[in-house]
């Protein structure tokens, strides 16, 4: 075990904290430290999310200048964020000193830029879907590629119905599909997922793994 | 304590005991008794072709939170991300990070730093970044498909917590014809990375990435006891079907009842 | 064996006495005593046999650094810098505890310092003795000159003592390493240099420049590294390739403010003491062994040297001395002027252009390598002899026997002499009287005699051209002739001889040592170096052959070296030798391995990288082009139509049924609880699947309230409102209230479940939450008549399921959920303790649902161009499916019948 | 006016969504600066709309309204929160090694959460739902008895086989590469099988979720295009 001692504070701190968490799932006693702590932890991931946006623009700030090819780029996702940022704020200002409601310009902001393109991002997936649904067999030619492949164009036909077309034997398929041997390996693969957490979990919580600086 | 409460201690407690036992009966950490998993072998392939290459490795922790179950695809990440740098050392250019989510950006940073002066990479201006490149899964996607174009990538790690905004990064690894290894815990983006990655880690292969790479006995140990506690539940489930089926009810079901 | 002669009383004594048997009077002080710290004692000839005075290592080490520093420690320091101490603690994972790693350090060190001493002078002690001489009014310039100013500079109480004190020496170091690399190296294989060849594969740039400008320590250890461990050396290269190592040697004398090279320097240390760790174990036997051979060829020519008319040992005469006589002379000379005339100006690159022909010469061995058996080790195997080398040294007992003579001597001097002055008062009367006379050792030793001397000589001269000069132009001498060359030169010569003296310290190879030194032969190491004399003979030096036995200064030679000497033994027979001697089967075997393993080394392995396939991009414009037609082209052209309810034993198995059933039952004012909890991106789909439940709860009046645990949780379901609900018309706080977002993913929501009102204390605008009718009697989540999970990750759903789902009473769970997430939700559904009460899945059922409602919404919109887009997809994945399917099928067919043609 | 400069400020927004639309599909046919703006833009606002939310609802609600106008309790609780806040904002500068121990808050809330979860969240309730998917009694929706149960077990099969699947353990005989024992390599086979069937409907749901985005950015394009006047089809 590769126990290092040069980080003792923080390593006890993970260990002491994680202890009473995971006490509070099972000992009904102490769920409110436990409550508690998760509070703690949700007050400290806003301000790691602050710390994460500063690095953020710290990034990009370090790639403005004229030897980058990208830092024209850099430069518009400042500008995005800051003027956002701005906008937002005087939003919330304006929310809490003058009672204006429901932040309406960040609002505007997200709904007619962020929206269409996450939306648009996942629309273009579907093409990419379809190319890496339709060349699994030249990657992997074996058992798991060929019922993978024909499990996906059994449950798209399942879900296709346009009434002069509709194949109600597919349907059941496609229901029997999801309903029985898929939830059957989904089990599995939950199950054998839960122990690598377990895993993963409990070795930071003895101390072995310490990805906080330690 | 519920019977639930008591279980759930008596799973963890059996957990730690068997890591100690199997890491203090497997005096040598080198000799794995552990199946092959290509996407691992093709990760020390490609630290190697780094190597020779004088390219990056791209790793690329998700967006998973740290205060729910997510946390742990990430922490597994973290182990890869920590033994990826080390064992790429020897690059002229270390491997790049990066993450959606602010908690994993530190911890990547943090792991970063730390690795890097254990092996003494000195040189900060050669550090990996460990950057948080989007805050929502999208726009992680999006910043992430940057670090694969503008930097010198020659293979992309992708092991963490994702959704199916996966599609643009194996895709995006694909297009420039980089081989990808991905693995995630959320079981729809798994799909689209067996589809679409040219190395998938699938299920728990994810958080065995410590054990494979080189991390040390104690995740060796790890993963004897998931295989011991596997069978366990493997014989709990059997043994109850099958006394399910003579219509006994038992005792377990009572123990595990309670959560659900 | 020789004896010494006593200088005072002029009676033998062993060699390996450090003072007179008879008188008890240093003999050291004479001239014997010099060249005995030259060349150590021979009877360290037979294997075992040990000086009287073996301190332990510490004792050595301790010894090694009193004289030279008046705090030892600092050297220490000076290696591990405060920064490095910081990273043991990182280092310990590899099982590095705080001392090892000093330990292994300091041995490596001492390796570092023997070896890269060795190439001037045979002997270690003697070598260190000689650096320590001169230097040793200040100490620490042996280290600024081996360790760049830089860490000197992280202890204020060296500083003064190494940095001003040191000039001279520095000049004497630089010197001594222009010496080194430029005259001598060739002349002698130093170890690092031929193990650099051996990295260089892996390290295409700036090896020549290490090859020349790196402190030889650092070329040792990176001879030992990188063999072992080509993972761990990044650091190395690093340092290596760093833009400092050629300025290193020239400039660090004159700053000292560098911190780069510190970080390099400090980076090669971390893993040094990780290569060591591991190699130090093993190794701690076999080491006594190799020295004694190394030193009865050593001891040889040095009585010859000693004195000429003394008699020597049978066997020595017939071998040993023979062997280095005959080297001795001639290159001396040659040796001296190349350091002499490097040191003096730049002019000297033009002279030292005559060394590539010399070095072309020395390639000549390159053909004998293959067949030599000393290299053989394999690298790792290679470290332990090294370290074992230092752990119980003979030669550095011998140094500490000396050092203990010359520690009196210079203690008793002042030590506000000019290193001159000392060096005069210190040096052999015999030799320095006639001022030339160091060249009566061979060509390596005079090499490293001629230094010191250089450095006390020239100081003013070498002063100035250190100060700054022209630094640069030795740079360019020292890298120009040698980059090619000299790689291809020292890896044969690493072939050959690295294994002469590393075999033999080996375990299995003591005895073989044994046989050596029985006969008398050279050590490897010492082999080393004759090779350089004899190729520096054969590169055009040797017209200066008869030079030097004409020139005055030589006149003495002959008659110190007894003429059959000469005669007896021809050089390169010499050189030749001792590498048929060392060959046996186990060493002919070992440098089989280790050939390989530099070839495949060396072998540019192919990266097979697929380019980017064309057809790739043609395929993905057909399947954007063709899906974005079909399904444009019906969004266009293609309207709504109409499809038909499903029976009805169908709706009340499925999740919508169940949904619609418990809507319809909810009325006027009962607050629901509703999550947003799906990303940006699932917007289309999530609107059309809970567009018609949404619908379906405001028409029946109910009060909703909006939560969600991801940050665009709040806005989505503004927006969610705004553009599919618009004409229900719902006011804020009147009809709904947007909690806002709930962080901490799952843990978050346990809390929300426990204590709402504590969680979510004010709305998404900062106006109070709880505070409409409806929510005042809403203290925890079951009191709200209905939880609605609008999301688009398994992941979420179950932790709404598993989290909320389980504190639940009376209120029901109902999801509106993407496609990919039914296969995970539906057993919540059928499960018998049923914690999912009904669910949307998707566009399809979101149909359902309304034809349920009988109102036609966004999924009757959709179904057309969808069901389209779905049958297009279909279409298309089974036709590239199967095209990609053949042809994997032929390409392995293809493949197969490769492979039985082959 | 206001409604002019309402309709106005809707227009812009939905161009605006229809030039990222454009952009972001650009993409199909390859890599471009116009697509790089877009995602450089989105990134931005998509940050800064995070951070405000993170802000709104986090940061001033529990830490700061709490300070101003809270109990002396709720006051003493979120000083104590401050600090740990204070040191993991050292993270965003040099002295970032202070942040360390509220980074390692962190990560033991998120490991406990990790095996707490997993044990309370899937290991118990998935191993109960197997065990009862072959018990017709637990079904609340029931079918025929024996369709369910050969369904359940089945689905009993798929789990443990897909669990063998992911057995690690292997022996490892020299010269090759470890290799598990071979009755275990065979029911791993099985797993396979029902691994790529789960892979199979996941990947469909995952596709039909990005065709319906697919349709609807194309119903939107449609409109946009429909609303400046491009009616040239609106005639058939």
């Amino acid at each position: 075990m590769n126990i290092k001692l040069n980080a003792p504070v923080s390593t006890a701190i993970a260990i002491g904290v994680g202890i009473i968490v995971l006490a509070g799932y099972f000992i009904p006693s102490i769920t409110n430290i436990r409550f508690a702590l998760l509070r703690t932890g949700l007050v400290l991931a806003a301000v790691a999310l602050l710390v994460g946006i500063i690095n953020l623009l710290t990034v990009h700030f370090k790639k403005l200048g004229p030897d980058n090819e990208n830092s024209g780029y850099s430069l518009i996702l400042i500008i995005a964020l800051l003027l956002t940022l701005v906008i937002g704020i005087i939003d919330m200002v304006q929310s809490y000193m003058f009672g204006q409601s429901n932040f309406q310009m960040t609002n505007w902001i997200f709904t007619n830029i962020q929206l269409p393109i996450e939306t648009s991002l996942l629309a273009v997936t579907a093409v990419s879907l379809t190319y890496a649904a339709a060349s699994i067999l030249r990657k992997r030619m074996d058992l798991f590629s060929i019922t993978f492949f024909f499990v996906i164009l059994l449950v798209l036909l399942g879900s296709f119905s346009i009434p002069p077309a509709t194949l109600p034997f597919l349907h059941i398929i496609r229901d029997w599909i999801v309903r029985v041997p898929a939830l059957g390996g989904a089990r599995g693969l939950l199950l054998g997922i839960a122990l690598g957490t377990i895993t993963t979990g409990i070795r930071i919580l003895m101390g072995t793994d310490r990805p906080y600086g330690g | 304590m519920s019977a639930t409460g008591f279980t759930g201690i008596v799973v963890i407690v059996l957990f730690l005991g068997l890591m100690i036992f199997f890491s203090i009966i497997n005096q040598e950490p080198k000799q794995k008794n552990i199946r092959p998993i290509q996407a691992y072998n093709k990760i020390n392939q490609e630290i190697n072709v780094a190597v020779e290459d004088g390219t990056q490795l791209h790793i690329s922790l998700g967006r998973g939170g740290i205060t729910g179950p997510e946390s742990a695809s990430a922490l597994a990440g973290l182990s890869i991300l920590k033994q990826v740098i080390e064992k790429s050392s020897v690059c002229d250019y270390p491997p790049v990070a990066s993450t959606g989510n602010a908690v994993i950006s530190i911890l990547a940073q943090d792991t970063i730093q730390g690795t890097s002066k254990a092996i003494s990479i000195a040189d900060k201006g050669k550090n990996p970044s460990g950057e948080l490149v989007g805050v929502t899964p999208f726009s992680y996607a999006a910043g992430t498909l940057t670090t694969i174009r503008d930097n010198n990538v020659s293979a992309n790690i992708h092991t963490g917590w994702f959704g199916s905004e996966i599609t643009w990064l194996t895709t995006a690894g694909e297009r420039q014809s980089t081989p990808t290894i991905a693995g995630t815990a959320q079981l729809p983006a798994q799909a689209v990375i067996y589809a679409s990655a040219s190395d998938p880690l699938i299920g728990e292969e994810l958080y065995a990435g410590g054990a494979y790479l080189g991390a040390g006995k104690i995740h060796l140990a790890s993963i004897s006891a998931q295989d011991v506690f596997r069978w366990i539940i493997i014989f709990v489930i059997l043994g109850s079907v099958l006394l399910k089926i003579l219509g006994i009810d038992i005792f377990v079901e009572n123990s595990l009842a309670g959560s659900m | 064996m020789t004896d010494i002669l006593c200088p005072t009383c002029g009676r033998p004594n062993p060699d390996n006495q450090g003072s007179c048997e008879f008188c008890g009077s240093p003999l050291g002080t004479d001239d014997s005593s010099l060249r005995n710290d030259l060349f150590p004692a021979k009877d360290i000839n037979a294997p075992g046999r040990h000086p009287p005075v073996e301190p332990d290592d510490s004792s050595r080490l301790d010894d090694f650094l009193k004289p030279t520093e008046p705090a030892g420690s600092s050297l220490r320091n000076d290696f591990f810098p405060p920064e490095e101490n910081d990273d043991h603690g990182s280092l310990e994972p590899t099982g590095l505890n705080d001392s090892s790693p000093l330990k292994d350090f300091f041995s490596s060190e001492d390796l570092g310092n023997q070896e890269s001493i060795q190439p001037t002078e045979p002997d270690d002690s003697s070598r260190l003795d000689d650096f320590l001489k001169p230097t040793e009014p200040a100490g620490s310039s042996l280290r600024n000159d081996f360790f760049p100013p830089e860490e000197n500079d992280d202890h204020g109480s060296l500083e003064p003592t190494g940095l001003n004190d040191s000039s001279p020496l520095k000049d004497f170091f630089s010197s001594e390493d222009l010496g080194n690399q430029e005259s001598i190296q060739p002349t002698e294989p130093d170890d690092s240099s031929r193990l650099d060849d051996f990295l260089k594969p892996t390290e295409p740039a700036g090896s020549s420049l290490r090859n020349d400008f790196v402190p030889p320590e650092e070329n040792d250890i990176r001879d030992i590294l990188e063999p072992t461990g080509l993972n761990d050396s990044s650091a190395l290269k690093d340092f290596f390739s760093s833009e400092d190592l050629g300025d290193q040697e020239s400039i660090q004398p004159i700053e000292s403010d560098d911190s780069s090279p510190l970080d390099d320097f400090l980076s090669t240390k971390e893993i040094d003491d990780q290569n060591n760790l591991r190699a130090a174990e093993p190794l701690e036997d076999a080491k006594p062994d190799s020295e004694p051979t190394s030193f009865s060829g050593d001891s040889g020519w040095l009585d010859m040297l000693q004195d000429p008319n003394s008699t020597i040992d049978e066997d020595q005469e017939s071998e040993a001395a023979p062997v280095s006589a005959p080297t001795v002379d001639k290159p001396g000379t040659d040796w001296l002027e190349k350091i002499k005339r490097l040191n003096k100006s730049a002019d000297e690159v033009e002279e030292d252009s005559s060394f590539p022909d010399w070095l072309s010469v020395t390639e000549k061995p390159e053909g004998e390598p293959k067949a030599k058996p000393e290299e053989p080790e394999s690298p790792a195997e290679d470290v332990p002899d090294w370290l074992q080398l230092d752990d119980d040294d003979d030669q550095l007992n011998d140094f500490l026997q000396k050092k203990d003579l010359y520690d009196s001597e210079i203690k008793s001097e002042d030590s506000g002499e000019t290193i001159s002055e000392e060096e005069e008062s210190q040096a052999p009367a015999e030799l320095f009287e006639e001022g030339v006379e160091h060249k009566k050792f061979p060509s390596w030793a005079a090499a490293q005699d001629s230094a010191p001397q250089n450095g006390a000589q020239e100081i003013p001269e070498e002063l100035q051209f250190l100060a700054g000069v022209e630094p640069d132009s030795i740079t360019d001498q020292i890298v120009d002739p040698f980059q090619g060359e000299e790689e291809e030169f020292f890896d044969d010569l690493f072939s050959e001889e690295l294994p002469g003296w590393l075999t033999t310290a080996s375990e299995e190879g003591a005895q073989i040592a044994e046989d050596e030194i029985s006969r008398g032969e050279l050590p490897g190491w010492v082999e080393a170096m004759r090779p350089v004399v004899e190729s520096s003979d054969m590169t055009g030096l040797s017209e200066d052959e008869d030079y030097i036995e004409n020139y005055g200064p030589l006149a003495g030679i002959p008659s110190v070296l007894p003429a059959e000497a000469e005669f007896a033994l021809d050089p390169e027979q010499a050189a030749m030798k001792p590498l048929d001697l060392t060959a046996s089967k186990s060493h002919q075997e070992y440098v089989n391995l280790l050939k390989k393993l530099i070839g495949e080394e060396k072998k540019v392995k192919p990266i097979t990288k697929v380019a980017p396939v064309q057809t790739q991009r043609i395929l993905r414009w057909l399947i954007a082009i063709i899906l974005i037609i079909t399904v444009g082209g019906t969004i266009i052209f293609g309207g709504t139509i109409e499809t038909k309810i499903p029976p009805e034993d169908q709706v009340n198995s499925s999740g919508y049924g169940a949904l619609f059933n418990q809507i319809d039952e909810l009325f006027d004012g009962q607050p629901v609880l509703i999550a947003f909890d799906y990303q940006p991106a699932a917007t289309a789909e999530m609107h059309i699947a809970a567009a018609s439940v949404v619908d379906h709860l405001m028409e029946q009046g109910t009060y909703l309230s909006f939560v969600s645990t991801q940050p665009t949780g709040p806005v989505l379901a503004e927006h969610f409102l705004t553009s599919t609900q618009e004409k229900h018309g719902y006011i804020h706080n009147q009809q709904y209230i947007n909690l806002g977002y709930l962080p901490g993913e799952s843990a978050g929501l346990v809390s929300f479940v426990i204590a709402p009102k504590k969680i979510i204390p004010l709305a998404f605008d900062g106006s109070n939450a709880w505070g409409s009718p409806p929510l005042v009697n809403v203290d925890s989540i079951s009191d709200f008549a209905m939880i609605l999970v609008i999301t688009d990750d398994p992941n979420t759903a179950k932790s709404w399921i598993e989290q909320v789902g389980t504190h639940l009473k009376d209120t029901p769970l109902n999801m509106v959920v993407s496609a990919q997430v039914e296969p995970l939700i539906q057993p919540y559904f059928r499960a018998s303790p049923q914690l999912l009460s009904g669910y949307v899945a998707g566009v399809i059922h979101s149909l359902n649902y309304e034809h349920l409602r009988e109102q036609p919404s966004l999924a009757s919109t959709a179904w057309l161009p969808y069901n389209i887009g779905i049958i297009i997809t279909v279409g298309t994945m089974f036709i590239g499916g199967l095209a990609n399917g053949v042809l994997s099928l032929f390409s392995r067919h293809r493949a197969r019948q490769i492979g039985e043609i082959k | 006016m206001n409604l002019t400069i309402g309709s106005l400020l809707d227009f812009t927004g939905l161009g605006l969504g229809f030039l990222f639309t454009i952009l972001i599909f650009s993409y199909l046919l390859g890599d471009n600066p116009f697509f790089r703006l877009a995602i450089h833009i989105f990134i931005g606002v998509s940050a800064a709309y995070v951070a405000l939310v993170t802000i709104n609802n986090v940061l001033i609600p529990r830490l700061i309204i709490p300070l101003i106008n809270g109990t002396k309790g709720e006051r003493l609780l979120s000083l104590l929160l401050f600090i740990p806040s204070l040191f993991l904002l050292t993270k965003a500068t040099p002295l970032r090694k202070a942040g360390n121990w509220s980074v390692a808050i962190l990560v033991g809330i998120g490991a406990a959460a990790a095996v707490g979860g997993a044990i309370t969240g899937t290991l118990f309730p998935q191993i109960l739902g197997t065990i009862n998917s072959v018990d017709p009694s637990a079904y609340a929706i029931s079918t025929s008895r024996w369709d369910q149960a050969i369904n359940g077990f089945i689905i009993v099969l798929g789990t443990v086989t897909t669990l063998i699947y992911f057995h690690f353990g292997a022996r490892e005989t020299p010269g090759q590469s470890s290799e598990r024992l071979p009755i275990i390599e065979n029911i791993s086979k099985i797993g396979k099988v029902f691994l790529a069937v789960t892979f199979g409907a996941l990947y469909a749901g995952v596709y039909l979720s990005s065709l319906a985005a697919l349709v609807e950015r194309l119903t939107f394009i449609w409109k946009f295009l429909n609303s400046l006047g491009f009616t040239l089809f609106s005639s058939f």
